[in-house]
C-alpha cells in the first residue's frame, strides 16, 4: 500500500520537527519557570510511559506505581545524604527499585484486573506507610533534602536549562526505548496476553514471565522518572509515595490514552500544566482537573489521543462526504502488522 | 518575536489576576512592588494558607496597596501543602513573576526543601514556617522569620510549667515531624532546666484520625504538652477530653491553640495554658485595627497565621520606607529588610537578631469562656524573647538542632 | 505409536463431576472424533488435555511421554495445538499479525525486545503461507475486527496449522457455519496431511461423521461407546443417548 | 493494663464507625465491581452536610439520616448519568470516579473553607463510662451500637427481602442475574446511592470525634478499602469482621510499633489479596 509510506514520511517529518522543538525550547520560552514546567513535564511523562507499559500494554492496572517512583527517589536521597556519590547512589536506586518492582511482580501477578489493581494499592501504601512512619529510617515527614545535582562528564545540571536538557534526554531515550520495544516480538507478546490471556498460553507464551519482565521495565523507568523527580525538587518526602501520586500518574495515561506512545505524554502535560500554571490563575485548579477528567470519560472515554484522532478522521470524512470511506475510521494507518490501536503514533 | 509577546501577554494575565485576587483596581504605574506569597489554598493544609493571604491582604487594603509611596502588587501562588508544589510556586515567584519579596511558606518541610533555592536565587523570604535550623546552623541570609522559631513559645512555656504551675512531670504529644520535635524538644529543655522532668514524649503522625491509642499512654502526670498544628489540635482536645483526661491540664504551643481555631473548639478546651507570640485580645490600637478589620472583610477572628503575614508585610514597608520605595538593588534591601526594628505591630515590638529571626514578646494565655465565646486570656507576657532563650546564640548553636533524640530524654518511664 | 493417551481422567468441580473417568488412545496420525450431547464434558475434556484445568486425578499422555503436570505453554512446544469453539483471537490486529503471533509462540524470537515484529520476513511469509492454505492469503493485511464469521474460523484454522502441530485439537470448528463454509472448512482439514493428529469435538455428528475413523461417545463425563463409524453409529446405546433425540 | 482496655473498647468504636463507611462500598464493591474512589468522598462530603445541619439547629439523628439521603441523591445521579456507562470498564471507571473525588473535595473547600468543622457531641450521647477507673468516651460505644444495628438491618435487607435477593444474585453471578429477569441496572442506582448514604451517614456519626477538614476523604478511602479486601467484597460479615480486625490493628498497631503502624495496617490486605483473593469471607466467583 503505497499510503502506508506517504504517511509514515510526514511521521516522521512531525517527530523530527516535535524533537527539535524540544531542543530549542528553552530558548525559545527563555524563562527559567517555564523550561523548568517543561521538565516536570518530560519527566512525568517518563514515569507515565513507564506505568503504560503495564497500564497500556500489558492490560494490569497499578494504582501503586507512586512506590516504585518513591523507591528509587528515597533509596538516592539517603544514600546521598550518608555521604555516598551520585554514581554509586545512582545505581543502587536503580537497582532497588527494579528489584521491588520484582517483589511487585511476584506478589500482584497472581491476580489481573481489579484484583491486581488492589495488590499494587496495597503494596504501595505499605511503603507509603514506611515513608511516612518509619523516621528512624526515612526522616518521616520531614523528607530528606539533597544538597547538589550530580554533573555528569562535569556538565553542569544545577540550572533550568542544563536540568531541562538532561530530561529531555533521558525522555527521548525512554520513547525510543518504548516505540522499540512496543514494535519488538515481545511487545507484541505482551499486548497478546492483555487481549487474549489464555489463548496466549496455548500458543506456548509464558504469560506469567512476559509480564514479570513487563513489570520490570515498567519498574526500571518509574526509577529513572523517580531520580528526575528527586534531583529536581532536590528533596523527597512521604507525600511523593502517597495514593495521590499513583492515582495522578494513571490519570495522566489514562486521560492522554492508555496503549498510545503520545497519550501518556499529553496527559503528563496535562496535569502538570494544570497543577502548576493554571493554578496560578485559577484558585479552583482541582475542580476544573476533576472537570476535564469526567469529560474526557464521557467524550472521549479511550483517552485524548486517540480520542482526538478518531474525531479527525471522523470530521475529514465528514468533509469529503462524497467519498465512501471504510467503516471503521479508527486510527490512521499504523505500519502493517502492528496494526490496531497500538500503533506508534 | 514570539518570545516578548508571550511573556508580556502572560505577565499581564498574572497582574490582572493578582489584582482581581485582592480586590484593588489593575494598577498601571510601571514598576509597581511585588510582593509573592507562598500559600496553601488546597488540599489539607488550606485552613492556615487562607488565613495567611488575609493577612497580607487587610494589610495592603489598610495601604491602599502602597508602601512607602510605591504601589505594591501581591501575587498568590498555591504550593497545594507539599514540597514539591511549593518548589515550583516558588520558581514561578521569583522567575516568572519576579516578586522582590516572597511571603510564607506555610509548612516546615516547605521551607526545608526552599531553602537552597532562595540561598540561590537571593530573593528575601519572610517565613512563617519554623524549621529552626534556617536561622540557626544553616542560616539563610536571604530568609528571616518575623513569626517564630518552632522553640520559641515553647521556651516560654517550659518555663512557665516549671516556675509558675510548679508542674513537675509532663508527657509531651505532638506530631511526628520537625514542627513538632522542635517544640516539644525546646519544652524539655527548658522545663528540665527548671527542675521537671518529661517522662513520656508520644509522636502522633501528622495524619491521625484518632488520637485515642496516643493519649492512653499518657500515664500518671502534671501537666500535658501538646504542639498539634493545622486542623489537629481540634480532634485532639475532643478525644482528650472524651477520654476523661481533662483532669490532667494541657499546655500548648501556638498553632494548638491559635485564636482562629477558637470557633472550632468546644468546652474541652477551656483552661488551657498556651504561648503564643500573637494574640487577638493584645490591647494596642495597630491590633484592634487589625481584628476590627479582618472581622469586617474576612469574617474572622485572626491568629497567627494571619498576624504573621500581616507582620511580615509591615517589615518589607519598613525597608521600602528605609530605602525610600527602591528595591532594584537586592543586597541593599535586604540589608534594609534585616535591620527594620518596629514599634508597633500587632504582636507588639519587633526585631530581628543576625540570623534573621525575631526578638519578640511571648504571652501565656488560658483559654476562658467568655459571653458565650471562648478567649485566649493574656495572663503573662515574657517581653524580647529570642529564639535561643537564655542560652545565648553562641551556647545554643553548639548543640545539635532539637529533634526527636535532641535533647535526649532521660527520665522517660 | 500412541500419540494421545488419556488415562482413567477424573475432574470435579464442587463435588460435581465433569469428567468421570475417560480413558481414550489417539494413534499417531488417526482422526478422531468426540462427540456427546451438551454437558458430556467434551471441551472440559479438551481444557485438561491442554493443560487449562488441572485433573483430580489420572494421566495424559503426548506420544507416550507424561504430560499431567505441564503447563498449557510446555505442552505447545511439544507439538500440541487447540482451536477454540468461541473465537479467541487479536480483533484489533490483522490477520497476518494474529498468525505470526501464533509462530512467535513456538520460536526463542518471542523474547526479544529489540527488533521490529512486523519485520520478520520468515516469520510474515510462513503466516501468509498459513493463510493461503485456508483460502484467506487475500486478506492477509485486514484487521481481524473487519472479516466475517466464515473467515475468523478458518484463522483459528491457520494458527493452529502454522504451529505445525503433531497433535492438533480442533473445538467444534464448524460451529455457526454456513453449509458452504463448512464444505470449505472440511475440505481443508480433510487436507491436513498425515503426519498431525487430530482430535475433533462435535455436538453434532452428522457434520462430521465422515472426518473420522473412529469416533468416542462421550456422555456424563465417561466414554459411553467406542469403536468405527459404522461400530458407534450401529451401537444401541449411541441411539439411546444421542441419536434418539 | 488499663492502655489495653482502652485500646479494646476504643477499637470496638473505631471498628463501628469503619463498617458503617465500608458496608456501602463494599455492596458497591461487590455488586457492580466498580473501584469507587470517591467512596471517601461520600463520607466527607455526607459529614459536611451533616455539620452544616446540626449547625442550624436540626437533631442530631435527623441531620445524620439527611445527610445520608442528600448524598445518596447526589451519588444515585453520579451512577444514572455517568458511571452507568462505564460498566465493565476498569480504566474509565477509575478516571471518572477519582474525577468526582477531585470536584467533591475542592467544592467542599470552597463552600466549608478549610477550617476543621467539629460539630459537638450530642448531649445525650456526650460524657464518659467509668469502669473500673477507666473512662470511655459513651459516644463511641454508641457508634459501636449503631453499627451493629445497621449491620442487622443490612443483614435483614440482603438475606430476607426480595431486593436483597437481587442484591444476591447479583454479586454472585450477574449474568444469570440479567438472565433471570432482574432489572440490573436500576439495583445498580439504587445500590450505589445506598452505599453513597451509608458513607455519608458515617461522616456525620464520625463528625463528633473525627472532626471534619479537607484531606478526610483520602484518610477514610484506605481504610474502607483494606476493610473490604480483608473481609471479601460483598459480604456484610466480612465488611463486618474486616472493620474490627482493621479498629484492633490501628488501635494496637499505633500504640505498639508506631514505625510500623501502617506497615501492620496494610500488609494483612496484602495477604489476603494473595493468598485469599476473595478475601475471608468473599466467595469464591469462577
Amino acid at each position: 500500500m503505497s499510503a502506508v509510506s506517504g504517511l509514515l514520511a510526514p511521521r516522521t517529518a512531525a517527530i523530527a520537527m516535535a524533537v527539535l522543538l524540544l531542543l530549542v525550547l528553552p530558548l525559545w520560552v527563555g524563562n527559567a519557570y517555564y523550561v523548568n514546567i517543561a521538565s516536570q513535564i518530560l519527566f512525568f511523562a517518563v514515569f507515565a510511559l513507564a506505568l503504560n507499559v503495564l497500564v497500556g500494554y500489558g492490560g494490569l492496572t497499578s494504582l501503586g506505581h507512586a512506590g516504585l517512583f518513591a523507591m528509587a527517589g528515597y533509596t538516592a536521597a539517603l544514600l546521598l545524604a550518608r555521604g555516598h556519590g551520585h554514581l554509586v547512589a545512582d545505581t543502587a536506586a536503580l537497582l532497588v527499585t527494579v528489584a521491588t518492582a520484582a517483589v511487585y511482580a511476584v506478589l500482584s501477578l497472581r491476580a489481573t484486573g481489579i484484583g491486581f489493581l488492589m495488590i499494587t494499592l496495597a503494596i504501595g501504601q505499605i511503603l507509603w506507610g514506611i515513608a511516612y512512619r518509619w523516621a528512624s529510617l526515612t526522616n518521616g515527614d520531614n523528607g530528606v533534602n539533597v544538597s547538589s545535582r550530580p554533573m555528569p562528564f562535569g556538565l553542569d545540571l544545577s540550572g533550568a536549562d542544563g536540568f531541562y536538557y538532561l530530561c529531555l534526554v533521558v525522555f527521548l531515550a525512554c520513547v525510543g526505548s518504548m516505540a522499540v520495544v512496543v514494535r519488538s516480538p515481545f511487545g507484541a507478546s505482551l499486548r497478546g496476553t492483555r487481549d487474549q490471556e489464555r489463548r496466549m498460553a496455548a500458543l506456548g507464551y509464558d504469560v506469567w514471565l512476559i509480564r514479570f519482565w513487563a513489570f520490570l521495565l515498567s519498574g526500571f523507568w518509574s526509577g529513572v522518572a523517580g531520580l528526575l523527580f528527586l534531583y529536581y525538587n532536590q528533596f523527597i518526602s512521604p507525600q511523593v509515595v502517597a495514593l495521590t501520586t499513583s492515582a495522578e500518574a494513571l490519570l495522566m495515561v489514562i486521560a492522554g490514552g492508555t496503549a498510545t506512545l503520545l497519550g501518556p505524554i499529553v496527559g503528563a502535560a496535562l496535569v502538570v500544566i494544570m497543577k502548576n500554571v493554571v493554578s496560578a490563575y485559577i484558585v479552583r485548579w482541582n475542580m476544573v482537573l476533576g472537570i476535564i477528567f469526567i469529560l474526557i470519560v464521557s467524550f472521549m472515554p479511550e483517552g485524548l489521543v486517540p480520542g482526538s484522532a478518531r474525531l479527525w478522521a471522523w470530521a475529514r470524512h465528514r468533509l469529503r462526504h462524497g467519498k465512501p470511506k471504510p467503516a471503521a475510521p479508527g486510527p490512521v494507518a499504523a505500519p502493517p502488522a502492528s496494526g490496531g490501536k497500538e500503533g506508534v503514533r | 518575536m514570539p518570545r516578548v509577546t508571550r511573556r508580556a501577554v502572560l505577565a499581564g494575565t498574572a497582574a490582572g489576576t493578582a489584582a482581581a485576587v485582592i480586590g484593588m483596581p489593575a494598577i498601571a504605574q510601571a514598576t509597581p512592588f511585588k510582593i509573592g506569597l507562598l500559600t496553601v489554598k488546597t488540599g489539607p493544609l488550606a485552613q492556615g494558607g487562607i488565613q495567611m493571604e488575609q493577612g497580607i491582604m487587610t494589610l495592603l487594603k489598610q495601604r491602599g496597596s502602597t508602601f512607602a509611596g510605591r504601589k505594591v502588587e501581591l501575587v498568590s501562588a498555591d504550593t497545594g501543602g507539599n514540597p514539591a508544589g511549593a518548589k515550583t510556586k516558588a520558581s514561578e515567584l521569583i522567575e516568572r513573576d519576579n516578586v522582590d519579596v516572597i511571603l510564607g511558606p506555610l509548612a516546615a518541610f516547605e521551607l526545608l526543601a526552599l531553602n537552597d533555592y532562595i540561598r540561590q536565587k537571593g530573593t528575601p523570604l519572610m517565613s512563617l514556617a519554623a524549621a529552626e535550623d534556617v536561622t540557626q546552623r544553616q542560616t539563610n541570609p536571604f530568609i528571616m522569620r518575623p513569626s517564630a522559631t518552632s522553640a520559641q513559645c515553647c521556651h516560654v512555656l517550659g518555663d512557665y510549667a516549671a516556675k509558675e504551675l510548679k508542674y513537675r512531670r509532663a508527657a509531651t504529644i505532638s506530631e511526628d515531624f520537625a514542627f513538632g520535635y522542635e517544640q516539644m524538644s525546646g519544652f524539655q529543655r527548658v522545663f528540665e532546666d527548671g527542675g521537671g522532668k518529661v517522662v513520656k514524649k508520644l509522636w502522633p503522625p501528622l495524619v491521625t484520625p484518632d488520637y485515642t491509642p496516643y493519649i492512653a499512654q499518657i500515664g500518671n502526670v502534671d501537666c500535658v504538652a501538646n504542639g498539634f498544628a493545622g486542623s489537629n489540635p481540634v480532634k485532639f482536645m475532643r478525644a482528650y477530653a472524651d477520654l476523661g483526661m481533662k483532669r490532667i491540664p494541657l499546655l500548648a504551643g501556638w498553632t494548638a491553640m491559635d485564636d482562629a481555631l477558637l470557633k472550632s473548639l468546644g468546652d474541652e478546651a477551656v483552661g488551657v495554658v498556651s504561648a503564643a507570640w500573637y494574640s487577638a485580645s493584645l490591647d494596642s490600637p495597630v491590633n484592634k485595627q487589625f481584628v476590627a478589620d479582618m472581622a469586617k472583610d474576612h469574617n474572622v477572628l485572626p491568629g497567627g497565621y494571619s498576624a504573621g503575614m500581616y507582620i511580615a508585610g509591615q517589615v518589607v514597608e519598613a525597608a521600602l520606607q528605609k530605602t525610600g520605595g527602591k528595591s532594584d538593588d537586592k543586597k541593599a534591601f535586604n540589608e534594609a529588610l534585616r535591620g527594620v526594628s518596629l514599634q508597633d505591630t500587632p504582636r507588639g515590638p519587633v526585631k530581628f537578631d543576625k540570623y534573621g529571626n525575631v526578638v519578640g514578646d511571648v504571652h501565656i494565655r488560658r483559654c476562658e469562656r467568655k459571653g458565650g465565646q471562648l478567649v485566649n486570656t493574656i495572663v503573662k507576657t515574657y517581653p524580647d524573647v529570642s529564639q535561643f532563650w537564655t542560652y545565648g546564640d553562641q551556647a545554643f548553636l553548639a548543640n545539635p538542632v532539637y529533634s526527636r533524640d535532641y535533647p535526649p530524654a532521660k527520665n522517660l518511664e | 505409536m500412541i500419540a494421545l493417551e488419556v488415562r482413567a481422567l477424573k475432574k470435579s468441580f464442587g463435588g460435581l463431576y465433569v469428567t468421570r473417568r475417560v480413558d481414550l488412545a489417539v494413534e499417531e496420525g488417526e482422526r478422531r472424533l468426540i462427540i456427546g450431547p451438551n454437558g458430556a464434558g467434551k471441551t472440559t475434556l479438551f481444557n485438561l488435555v491442554t493443560g487449562e484445568i488441572t485433573p483430580d486425578s489420572g494421566s495424559i499422555a503426548l506420544f507416550g511421554r507424561d504430560i499431567t503436570r505441564k503447563p498449557v505453554r510446555t505442552r505447545a512446544h511439544l507439538g500440541m495445538a487447540r482451536t477454540y469453539q468461541i473465537i479467541t483471537l487479536f480483533g484489533r490486529d490483522t490477520l497476518r499479525h494474529n498468525v505470526m503471533l501464533a509462530l512467535l509462540g513456538l520460536s526463542p524470537r518471542r523474547w526479544n525486545p529489540l527488533i521490529d515484529f512486523a519485520g520478520q520476513r520468515d516469520l510474515a511469509e510462513q503466516a501468509e503461507a498459513a493463510l493461503a492454505r485456508v483460502g484467506l492469503a487475500h486478506l492477509a493485511g485486514r484487521p481481524l475486527a473487519e472479516t466475517s464469521y466464515g473467515e475468523r474460523r478458518r484463522v483459528e484454522i491457520a494458527m493452529a496449522l502454522a504451529q505445525k502441530p503433531r497433535v492438533l485439537l480442533l473445538d467444534e470448528p464448524f460451529a455457526g457455519l454456513s453449509i458452504d463454509e463448512r464444505q470449505d472448512v472440511h475440505r481443508l482439514l480433510m487436507a491436513v496431511p498425515r503426519d498431525v493428529t487430530m482430535v475433533m469435538i462435535e455436538h453434532n455428528m452428522d457434520v462430521a461423521l465422515e472426518f473420522a475413523e473412529r469416533i468416542t461417545l462421550l456422555h456424563f463425563g465417561e466414554v459411553i461407546v467406542e469403536g468405527t463409524r459404522a461400530e458407534v453409529v450401529a451401537h444401541p446405546r449411541t441411539r439411546e443417548v444421542y441419536l434418539g433425540h | 493494663m488499663s492502655l489495653w482496655l482502652t485500646l479494646a473498647v476504643n477499637s470496638f468504636g473505631l471498628g463501628g464507625l469503619l463498617f458503617l463507611l465500608s458496608s456501602g462500598f463494599s455492596l458497591i464493591f461487590g455488586l457492580m465491581r466498580i473501584p469507587n474512589l470517591m467512596h471517601g468522598s461520600f463520607f466527607m462530603l455526607g459529614a459536611y452536610f451533616g455539620v452544616t445541619l446540626l449547625d442550624r439547629g436540626v437533631n442530631f439523628w435527623v441531620a445524620a439520616i439527611g445527610a445520608g439521603l442528600l448524598t445518596a441523591l447526589i451519588g444515585g445521579l453520579i451512577e444514572r448519568f455517568l458511571l452507568r456507562r462505564l460498566e465493565g470498564q476498569v480504566l474509565p471507571q477509575v478516571l471518572l470516579t477519582l474525577g468526582f473525588a477531585f470536584i467533591i473535595g475542592d467544592v467542599c473547600l470552597m463552600v466549608w473553607t478549610g477550617d476543621p468543622w467539629q460539630p459537638a457531641t450530642p448531649a445525650h450521647l456526650a460524657g464518659a463510662v467509668q469502669v473500673a477507673g477507666l473512662f470511655f468516651p459513651l459516644y463511641r460505644l454508641v457508634i459501636l451500637a449503631v453499627a451493629v444495628v445497621v449491620a442487622i438491618a443490612l443483614w435483614i435487607m440482603v438475606d430476607w427481602t426480595r431486593l436483597g435477593a437481587m442484591i444476591r444474585a447479583g454479586v454472585d453471578d450477574p449474568p444469570i442475574a440479567r438472565v433471570v429477569g432482574i432489572r440490573v441496572s436500576q439495583l445498580f442506582t439504587l445500590v450505589f446511592s445506598l452505599g453513597a448514604a451509608l458513607a455519608a451517614f458515617a461522616g456525620v456519626m464520625g463528625a463528633p470525634y473525627l472532626s471534619v477538614y479537607p484531606g478526610l476523604d483520602f484518610e477514610m478511602l484506605p481504610l474502607a478499602l483494606i476493610v473490604v479486601i480483608l473481609g471479601g467484597t460483598g459480604s456484610l460479615l466480612g465488611a463486618l469482621v474486616g472493620s474490627f480486625i482493621i479498629g484492633f490493628l490501628y488501635n494496637f498497631g499505633q500504640a505498639m510499633f508506631p514505625d510500623l503502624a501502617y506497615v501492620i495496617l496494610f500488609l494483612p490486605m496484602l495477604l489476603v489479596l494473595v493468598l485469599r483473593p476473595q478475601g475471608l469471607f468473599g466467595k469464591v466467583v469462577t
